[in-house]
């Protein structure tokens, strides 16, 4: 478990589905070993889904995350109901996991609303965030809240390996070490930002950063779904006994583009992307499984036919989601509304300025 | 009413707040021990404790994104940005969420936050220390902009702000710290959003905020003495903005002077005129004029006299309102 | 005159000056291998090699900050931020530096600096993406502001821009990005700080600049039908801002419109709304109107025909100033 | 010299003046080593006169360096003419050091100037900097328009372990740093950022920061002016040879208020104050160049004789300062103004707005 922080990548599962660690000492049941397969292979059912959704002009803009489902969802997964998970704008699979409803977070991509479609206080997982970075501060005050309430309870911040070169990255981190706070940093590396490649994005290691904030941090093999699940359950664990914030870089890759209105042979190489296909979480994810027995094909096929029925129903509802109403406009901004804006309503929706 | 300082109004109103509210959180750089570099904390950690109460690292974006992390888990934080011209840091912060947060998330999840900013100068500070940043708050959709002229104001406003469940910028003109007035500290009163007839008359109206008010009343009491009658109206809020006050001084006295710090293009002096076109084109007898600082950056300290809207440069420009046509 | 984008007209823009100027960089978020997310810096690394053009992390105050130390090293950057909504973390380093430096130095440190900025909405995309944040440089003293709304003018602006020993905050509107017009490159023509009259009426004039000033000629066009004419003045620079040619529009017309997309309070309205009172007060026989965004949010895509200005939203605010009185 | 890095504060004089490493090796002659006593002493009686100038209201609030002068005047001597300094709001010291001239620097405290009063580019030094951090990115983005002349010369910035937190350090660090730039990050560590003492600024070391950005860090006695010296000479030389960046911790200790409008009495121990002030730099430096011979009572003496006339020259100077012209209030703002400006300039100077 250690390993992560000596420089050395922390790993469970090799990419052949061999074991190489100790999976024992996570102390998993099949099921929920199996569990994590279903949610995997359920999240990129979805994904797959939403670039076709996409492409039929049911949705927007879409920011595929395949290649990355280890990472989110090892690290969702070891998240209790209390815990609270501050995204950023790729972790669609995280909400599965969390239990976001997936047809509510769709709005967001449908354009039928913003980045906070589902109730992110009932569903524990905050609005969806696109300025990068600046999640990271709101998981900080978020922890420092808990911590203030004697709540065991911690935040799980996602964020990209590019997001990493604002400042708020820094802030929050500090911040975080300071006042020792429950917050789980949780870098996705996924190799590149949008046309960036990881190694014009820093010279250091982003794991690397947490001593200078006095807090441990492990790198990870993120394609391997039980060492990401081992190490946020750690850091997890630590947050909630008081034992101060975690900063996990998971390395995996971005198979896709940066999203669908993206064009990566622009620039990168056909031959990176597939060296790193043949690294599939997912497929390494079921041979170990079908290796140490905890899951059969019939199970690998149940999961593939439920996600096939439940994306199929997603799908359905997407398509149905009502337009918003043009008071959505107007409503939502203040809980008292100023009379000016109230006029302004009157103004654009009745077309009283006349 | 005892003699007071908009410091010690302030003070009293966190300090009623944070005892009414144990929800209600203050902090910022230099707030705990120190009290605050203007000693408007002063004594509140003592009085609360350091978990009610404190210092952060100097970090103005992590503050305000602090803030709002805090709202998430059920707080109510009341932060200060130690000056105007270290409030940019935090800008996005503001602009991408503070702002926007209740919008987005259909109004789910409220903000009710409060970022206390001294502002303005008249103090001979150094450069980034007298700056008047109220529009890029005003602009801003979805937060509220208050900025107290007296001691009185100072606690009834900072109060309301604190119980707003909508996110306040509240902006502390510091030249008017340590002035002391009359003062009564009480909750009861018009609250966010009126605006004040500080001084009836009906020649012209002076409509300003913060330190300026005073600037207004002085130029008021010279113009008397012309025989030219003055109403001031102290704006309170800049967001919402009062415009059946407006609306009403422009009709009564049909000029309108417009008085503030923050350079003029696009400062709040253009809102105004827009406003008071909009609500009172007919009863104008003049154009709406500003006097405000002209469009440079904020002078050296040997300057700022001259910089400032000055009690003569108020008159001049009422004289002008008052003469047109 | 051929047929060209805008996208294609700035990127002619920026090749001719990577090429006049050795000085001359280019540097920002997917920049340089990409040729920026619009395509707007497209084949210019290739051309000018990975020293002139380059891709930055992702680090918006970082890439402004660094921008002035290479002015102080005697380099003229054109900078991108990469959409109007991640502007924002460069704006203390754009209030409290770009704007500052050449004031503060006492003139002698020129920051010959472009910051390019897409802005604006109607491409239906996701918050964050679609916001207009002129007023925040129009307001901040010692910047000046361009917003192109053709090809030609987007070429002949940046050039300018570009060769301008003041910093300049050059807003590019998104949606017109891709819109085929008959466009000249070239450097010959008005530059920042002259508007243009893009089509001549009596009646009312409507005010705009960017990509609110096709919707209003496509309103002039509406009211044409009716039988008003209508004069559209495209401002092309918010700073410095074209007083006379304002002056001689509301002289002219007697009525004036604004419209933008950015919200109301504070927006450019308000200061257009202001200077025309000023200049033109006795001229006027409507106030000065403002269609605009609503004080709230960008919405989401499904809602933005609605919040954005529309053509009949233009005209029917032209109905009224002219049926004004 | 690379004691630094390893975690061991370097040190080359102990607080008693004894020499403690291997000072030969830095190669300066004996003319050198008393020069860097000269400038600490004049340093310090300038900052002495200043507060003085302050308390007869001939300067406006001032920001005492007492105690950080090896700090100042060992970094600021190790670099050349070319290399180019970005101070904050306490380097009065490295100012003349670098030469700028004192009288002009001293606008800025009296109020007839902004922070950049002197000429910037002749004297290499950049404005006075008082948002915090904000010089950060300039120095890295001068060192990339030096590296990309394939100029041989480094930007040096300055700041406190308090800016450390400030987003801006980390962006400018991680834009050096995978940019291999010539900028040595010199942060006084004072101990103190107004009220708060460093304990409360971070968990982290603030030298440790610069691993995570790919290029080395040290610490050193930032009190022992030849250890500065060293360590900046090691970084100025890697700089200028292509080499990247380094971060320096010099600890230090703020003897005095934050400024003349603190009062330290009510957020710090004078037990601290003391023990520190027994650690002075000008002393131990003394103590260091008597021991070994480098310098005799004679030169010590006609150091303090030199800067009671010098500083006595400099404030008739400054009290002489004439205020600037109304003129000053638009002139510098734009090279190409406005004409609207213009006008708004005769209606404020000549009262042409009647
Ligand atoms: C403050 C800010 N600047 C720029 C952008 C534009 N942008 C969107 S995603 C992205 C790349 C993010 O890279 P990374 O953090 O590695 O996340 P990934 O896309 O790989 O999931 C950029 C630059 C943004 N969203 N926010
Ligand atoms: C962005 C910003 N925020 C806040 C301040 C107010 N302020 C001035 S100095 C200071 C403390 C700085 O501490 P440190 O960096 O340790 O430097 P020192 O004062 O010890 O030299 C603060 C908070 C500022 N100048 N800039
Ligand atoms: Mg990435
Ligand atoms: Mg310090």
């Amino acid at each position: 478990m250690d390993a992560g922080s000596n420089g050395e990548t922390l790993r469970l599962i090799a990419p052949d589905g061999e074991p190489v660690g100790d999976v024992d000492a996570l102390g998993l049941g099949e099921d929920e070993l199996r569990e994590l397969l279903r949610l995997m292979v359920l999240a990129r059912r979805l994904d797959e889904e939403c670039l076709a959704l996409q492409r039929q002009g049911e949705l927007t803009v879409y920011p595929p995350f395949r290649g990355q489902e280890a990472a989110q969802v090892g690290s969702a997964s070891a998240l209790g109901p209390e815990d609270f998970v501050f995204p950023s704008f790729r972790e669609l699979a995280a909400a599965l996991v969390r239990g976001v409803d997936p047809v509510a977070y769709l709005e967001y991509h449908r354009g039928t609303w913003h980045g906070g479609p589902y109730d992110p206080l009932a569903a524990r997982f905050a609005p969806i965030c696109v300025p990068v970075a600046t999640q990271l501060p709101h998981a900080v005050g978020w922890a420092l809240g808990a911590k203030l309430d004697r709540r065991e309870a911690c935040a799980l911040a996602y964020f990209g390996e590019g997001s990493a070169s604002e400042g708020d990255f820094h802030e929050a981190c500090n911040l975080a070490g300071v006042w020792r706070l429950p917050v789980v940093f949780v870098c996705q590396n996924n190799g590149w930002a949008i046309s960036v490649p990881a190694e014009l994005q820093t010279a250091g290691e982003i794991w690397r950063r947490a001593e200078g904030y006095g807090f441990p941090g492990v790198r990870v093999d993120g394609n391997d779904v039980l060492a990401v699940h081992a190490a946020t359950r750690a850091a997890v664990a630590r947050a909630r006994s008081g034992g101060g914030p975690t900063l996990i870089e998971a390395m995996t890759y971005r198979l896709g583009p940066h999203s669908t209105a993206d064009d990566p042979s622009r620039y990168r190489d056909p031959a990176e992307v597939e060296r790193f296909a043949a690294l599939d979480p997912i497929e390494r994810y079921r041979a170990f499984l079908l290796r140490t027995g905890a899951a059969d094909e019939a199970f690998v096929e149940l999961c593939a036919k439920e996600a096939e029925e439940r994306v199929a129903e997603i799908r359905a509802a997407v398509v149905a989601l009502p337009p918003p109403s043009p008071e959505e406009l107007f409503r939502p901004t203040f809980a008292r509304p100023p009379a000016a804006l109230e006029r302004q309503r009157a103004e654009l929706l009745e077309g009283s300025d006349g | 009413m005892a003699e007071r300082t908009m410091v010690a109004a302030l003070n009293a109103a966190l300090r009623d707040a944070l005892a009414a509210d144990p929800r209600t959180l203050v902090f910022g750089e230099d707030v705990g021990r120190l009290g605050g570099v203007f000693r408007v904390t002063a004594g509140l950690q003592e009085g609360f404790g350091p978990e009610r109460v404190f210092d952060t690292p100097i970090a103005e974006a992590g503050i305000v994104g602090a803030a709002v992390g805090l709202c998430l888990a059920g707080w109510r934080p009341v932060v200060e940005l130690q000056f105007d011209g270290f409030s940019y840091p935090a800008l996005d912060q503001v602009i991408s969420h503070v702002a926007k947060y209740r919008y987005r998330t259909r109004g789910r999840v409220e903000l009710p936050l409060v970022i206390r900013i001294p502002v303005g100068g008249g103090i001979k500070g150094k450069e980034h220390h007298g700056e008047s940043p109220e529009t890029y708050y005003v602009h801003t959709a979805g937060l509220k902009v208050v900025v107290p002229s007296t001691p009185s104001d100072a606690y009834l406003l900072l109060r309301a702000a604190i119980d707003d469940p909508d996110p306040v910028v509240f902006l502390e003109p510091k030249s008017r710290y340590w002035a002391k007035e009359d003062a009564e500290l009480t909750t009861e009163g018009p609250g966010i959003g009126v605006a004040r007839v500080v001084r009836e008359g009906d020649d012209c109206t002076l409509v300003s905020y913060g330190a300026m008010v005073h600037r207004c009343l002085e130029a008021a009491d010279l113009l008397a003495g012309e025989g030219t009658s003055c109403r001031v109206l102290d704006l309170r809020s800049l967001v919402p903005l009062d415009l059946e006050a407006l609306a009403d001084a422009a009709r009564w006295t049909g000029r309108v002077v417009v008085v503030h710090e923050a350079p003029r293009t696009l400062g709040m002096g253009a809102e105004i005129a827009a406003r008071v076109m909009e609500v009172a084109f007919d009863h104008l007898e003049a154009p709406v004029l500003r006097v405000t600082a002209p469009d440079t950056p904020y002078p050296p300290a040997a300057l700022e006299d001259r910089w400032l809207p000055s009690v003569e440069r108020i008159a001049a420009a009422a004289r002008r309102a008052v003469g047109y046509g």
